[in-house]
């Protein structure tokens, strides 16, 4: 074990997060030039194997962009189009479409969730028929984080042979796309498919194995995610600790209250309880599946109940500031708030956990 | 000892739950009930039904409007008005500068003041916490120089709860220097319509617009709008915050938010870990419901200032309406997704606001039950010390 | 609603207060003589019907006596043989017993549990079955408190018409009782009937109506078990208080420090909704049995919780010394534990509160 | 960075734990995994066996029976030692008093105490609080005056472990008066066969005998058992606490109970509430596990004192050595009633003892692991203020 970035490594995490900061600084904001420079700086093909045209970037590469993507508040739609829908699209081995993304033409999202189903995604009521040469798709989807009018919608649907998965390319016939504000601020959208004609080749990946590849790529970017959380809980205790220490009340700085500095301990024990869980996360994304799922949806329990301490917490330190829209603080509360809610709150994979017979031991 | 309701306090619940249902229109408490904003008018609406039944203040002098209810009473009608998803009557209003006027106004004030207060007409604002002084209040800065038959205002109020839709504030400023920080304070009433003040909103993360910043610059308020003795502003403050508790500990809201949380929950109510936490959340607002009793049942005479106990009712309350706030917010699941507030929805009612943003909303917006009226480590700060005696000597 | 004593119940508090604070100092203590004072001050009596030879104390009564029994940690079998075995006796109208446990002569105490069948009590295993013109009596009960070799064991078993409950007097042959140290030095039972024989009058109540009967005897034990721990909570947090004041360190109280006052607050917090929980579970004894059964679980996974906090909280105020057995924090902590425990966890309280369907609004 | 442990990590740890079970008697593993009261022999006994195989000083300079092991090997040992229920090589000797002696103990020191202490030959004992002096180390009392070629010692310690097994103390005494707090505090080690030492019992609430008060009377304590300089006593407790940290956390000893838990849990493994708590604390103790291998991988001089994140251990540590506590006790169900301790347990090993009475005592006795050892509290001002930087001016 060694928990010290290379130097490689360490170049990269600088640069991504020298970016990150430029774009979030950016006013107003030019979403396409951003990407454009998620791509330049090689963002695009990082997490993807070199024979797929990728860098070749491992896991912990990807969670030190994450961390990076967090603290910064990114606003790109990295974490939906590569880390989660491009790294399925490579699992399936959907190359022209895997190629397009990392030219930065093409931003594929996944469809994952059903209205009324929760976090359920592996036996989906949309479904896809043959009809003559080709498709005909029918149902409805929620929550499709970065979703937009240029994007390929990439459809798990049911088919006669197994889970189906679907790329359904902007502007397609009898496809609705409603888009809506997030919590914090971003764009997602719930989709509609009303018998939608696709060609034959819509269909990617093997119905026999899609679950399986899926499965692995939504563990992908939950192990993600925890990296994002990490990384905007970081910053958000830096912030509340700077607060702490600038405010004054009844003549002293508010961060010499016992009762204050002991909440920010407990801020911080959570904290690094979830990085060491993300670590854990990041190792075992290569573990065979049930062992993977637990070990991954233990990490994101853990990481959504410090996220929901901190964020809270954080307002509570900040006072009535941390209620306002203009000071930071919020918009961190906001963002960890929607990143618990994605890909499964605390309960859903705290019985993921115990459906896998708990976490193996060392 | 009778740990029960008497057969007349259920009577009065019934009665009282009837006429709420029967006198205050549904789209008023279907609004409430799944938080929207509400428009100012329907606010004004619904408190002139309630004062009309002797609803509005039933703990002010009777002259003025009180009746002569229990205070047990009292709180089964703050909580039934709650529960009901009518709102509140101005708190503002009745339960702060109203009390204030009648203890301490002049005649001439309390006939002027007193009836447009508990019928809405006259809508306050107040204004207490500064920038730099919000848990501690005495170190208010904003000033009031005496200038023959008026004072010259300058100064700024902070976290001003609908400033905007106010057409009074109620001020502490500072009419003296020197001698402690807690001599030298005024009470002032003052029309937001006089020139030199300026409100700001402040946008809060809930999408909404309640709090402002009220600016104020060589503003001349008339001499007769100071409430009492020049300097005994402190004083005031503190019998003001002696005042009616009879909802501190927003019973009723909080059964009306876990109410909720059961409609929307659908197959979560089986789901052992989200089911368990509402169980715990109607144990502990049981308990609340009877702590609360207990603690109004205990009348003090607001010259005592408040009964230190009322901040358990101000913390176990505020942090039911927060954990009410949360199993709305997971019974959502992914779809909370898509229900952030839209830009400048609040406006009118029902702009682009569905209930899921609403919950949402609310989620965000209930972090400040343990902020604002005294952040809970005051509360806990005057438990241990008011209550328990801790801490005196150090 | 009137939360106040009357002038007669604040008498009674007193007196009883003063009692058991006399016995408390008693070195060595001498059982039978305590019971004797039960008797003379009319405790023995205090919660039966005047019909049953009783003085009709009220529930409310009852929670006055048990609280001061709580705060002076009380050691006499009076909530087990009076309150509990006593009012089932009463209910299911086995008069010679009931005014044998009034005269001080004869102590009931009830066999309620069985060996790994947690706390279920209503179908046992033990069972009875006719016999020439008596009963045998076979099967084994767990932790049954304040049993010894002169106590009438009330036994409930399985009969061919229902649930039976059996008086069994001292010195029966076929028991055993194996007396067993309590977790907070008492004296606790595990009994075992070898097909005891029995008199047909053992059998007492009526196995139609037994088990509603014995369901409204617990529920009366468990508000008084409620009380009981309201007072030790409240005398725990007295003692803490008095210790945060005393102790110094830095140059100064503990109790200064504001971590410290807090937890206190926290602790008054959470004995003050305890106590509101218990008047709740005392106001509802005298509903139907459903309601009834919903409220007492509600109060005491409520009271179970708050004490474990505070005995907890109590021992991590007082330090090292809240360890030691000499000082009086831990004897408090020991007797929180066992109450906890005694009738049901919190967890079984709240699985109880939720096939109930919830608590019912006012 | 490689965030799994390595072919050779692993390797090390199957070792490690193949030996353990194959060299250390069961019953000495069966009597620490029930938690029950282990004679002094036994620990002797297992301390030597550790030492055998090189496991007990891996930490100390390699010519005193370190090995060149890096600090993630020793945290995997110090973890599978306490998971197979091996009693862990006693801490006084071996994790605190061994490595002062080794940094500043005269030659002549470490060829007399070091080989012993490693083999458990000489048992030490701690003395460092004393009445009034717990969390405050540094207003102890204890006097040492030089007299000639010894000291002499008068006052008392408190709390201390084991003093009734232990052959030696080690003391922080006082031997200047005025100054800071902290200066005049010397380093001695003291036989407590010396004439005038008194070691009285403190019974504690589990039942049994680990603690003691130690009473000094005019003790004779020659001048050669003095490490270091006189007055610098209070460097080598900082010296001290900053050594090993590999099992701060306890993850073996807290692996060890969970495992046990769910042994006895039975049906209560489908209870979803206790499965539930269960399931936070196997994974509370994976994040601290590795928490931990952060934290003694980021591998300090001993000069720089503790890590103040070592108190993240402490505090979590502690916490989950409760917890699991707490989940045993809780699946007695009703049986937890009749398993008190009886008077007298623990003098010898099976005397009256079940495994039941051996859970509740630890449910009490766990209490402790966030009172000794710098209370919970403390090791929160130590994060606000070491890691966060906080309260600093105040």
């Amino acid at each position: 074990m060694n928990f010290e970035p290379g130097e490689e490594q360490q170049l990269l995490a600088a640069s991504v997060a020298r970016l990150f900061e430029d774009h979030a600084a950016q006013l107003p904001v030019d979403p396409a030039a951003q990407w454009r420079d998620y791509r330049d700086i090689g963002l695009l093909g990082l997490p993807f194997a070199e024979a797929s045209g990728g860098l070749g970037g491992g896991a912990e590469e990807v969670m030190l962009v994450m961390e990076a993507f967090g603290r910064a508040l990114g606003r790109a739609p990295y974490p939906s189009s590569v880390l989660l829908a491009g790294r399925l699209l490579e699992a399936v081995g959907a190359r022209d479409l895997l190629a397009g993304l990392i030219a930065g033409d093409r931003r594929p999202v996944l469809c994952l969730y059903e209205p009324g189903r929760r976090y359920r995604w592996d036996d989906p009521a949309t479904a896809a028929e043959r009809a003559d040469d080709g498709w005909l798709l029918s149902g409805a989807k929620c929550a499709v984080l970065d979703a937009g009018p240029d994007s390929v919608l990439i459809c798990p649907a049911t088919t006669a042979d197994g889970l189906g998965l679907f790329a359904v390319p902007p502007g397609t016939a009898g496809v609705t796309v409603d888009l809506l504000p997030t919590p914090d601020g971003r764009r997602a959208a719930n989709v509609r498919f009303d018998a939608v004609a696709l060609p034959a080749d819509a269909g990617i990946g093997d119905p026999a194995t899609n679950r399986t590849l899926l499965a692995a790529a939504i563990d992908g970017a939950i192990a993600a995610t925890c990296a994002e959380m990490l990384g905007a809980m970081e910053k958000l205790l830096e912030i509340t600790v700077d607060y702490l220490g600038t405010r004054r009340q009844f003549g002293v700085a508010i961060g010499s209250f016992q009762a204050l500095q002991h909440r920010a301990a407990d801020m911080l024990m959570a904290i690094e309880q979830a990085r060491s869980m993300t670590i854990h996360a990041v190792a075992m994304l290569g573990a065979a599946g049930e062992e993977r799922g637990a070990a991954v949806a233990a990490a994101k329990a853990l990481v959504n109940r410090a996220a929901r301490f901190v964020g809270q917490q954080a307002i509570q330190l900040h006072g009535g500031m941390g209620l306002t829209s203009e000071y930071p603080a919020g918009a961190y509360f906001q963002r960890l708030t929607v990143l618990e809610n994605l890909f499964g709150d605390t309960d859903h994979h705290l019985d993921t956990v115990e459906r896998a017979g708990g976490l193996k031991a060392a | 000892m009778d740990l029960s309701f008497t057969e007349d306090e259920r009577h009065f619940r019934e009665a009282v739950r009837w006429t709420l249902v029967e006198r205050v229109p549904r789209r008023i408490r279907d609004a409430v009930r799944e938080e929207k904003p509400l428009p100012r008018e329907w606010t004004v609406e619904a408190q002139r039904i309630l004062n009309r039944e002797g609803y509005a203040v039933p703990h002010w002098p009777l002259q003025w409007g009180g009746r002569d209810w229990s205070a047990v009473k009292r709180a089964i009608l703050a909580e039934e008005i709650d529960r009901a998803g009518v709102p509140k009557p101005l708190p503002f209003n009745v339960a702060l500068v109203g009390p204030v006027i009648a203890a301490f106004g002049s005649d001439e004030q309390k006939r002027r003041f007193l009836p447009p207060i508990a019928n809405l007409d006259m809508w306050f604002c107040q204004g207490f916490s500064e920038p730099g002084a919000g848990s501690d209040l005495a170190s208010l800065r904003m000033e009031a120089v005496r200038e023959g038959d008026h004072y010259r205002v300058s100064g700024q109020k902070i976290w001003t709860t609908y400033a905007h839709k106010a057409d009074w504030i109620f001020c502490l400023v500072r009419t003296g220097k020197g001698g402690r920080k807690h001599e030298g304070i005024s009470f002032l009433l003052i029309d937001l319509a006089t020139p030199g003040i300026e409100v700001r909103p402040i946008r809060t993360i809930d999408g909404y617009h309640h709090l402002n910043e009220v600016f104020f610059e060589d503003v001349r308020v008339p001499a007769e709008n100071l409430v009492g003795e020049e300097g005994k502003g402190w004083d005031y403050a503190r019998y003001l915050l002696g005042q009616e508790r009879s909802s501190m500990g927003n019973v009723g809201f909080s059964r009306r938010r876990l109410d909720r949380a059961r409609e929307i929950a659908g197959p979560l109510l089986d789901d052992p870990a989200w089911r368990r936490r509402l169980t715990w959340a109607e144990i502990e607002l049981k308990a609340l419901e009877i702590t609360q009793m207990r603690v109004v049942a205990n009348e003090r005479p607001p010259s005592a200032g408040p009964d230190p106990k009322t901040s358990i009712l101000k913390v176990k309350g505020g942090e039911l309406l927060q954990v009410a706030a949360e199993l709305q917010l997971d019974a959502l699941g992914p779809e909370a997704l898509t229900a952030g507030v839209p830009e400048g929805a609040g406006e009118t009612l029902f702009q682009g606001l569905d209930a899921r943003s609403a919950i949402v909303s609310a989620y965000f917006s209930s972090r400040k039950f343990s902020i604002f009226g005294g952040a809970n480590e005051i509360q806990r700060n005057i438990l241990a010390k008011a209550v328990l005696g801790l801490g005196k000597t150090a």
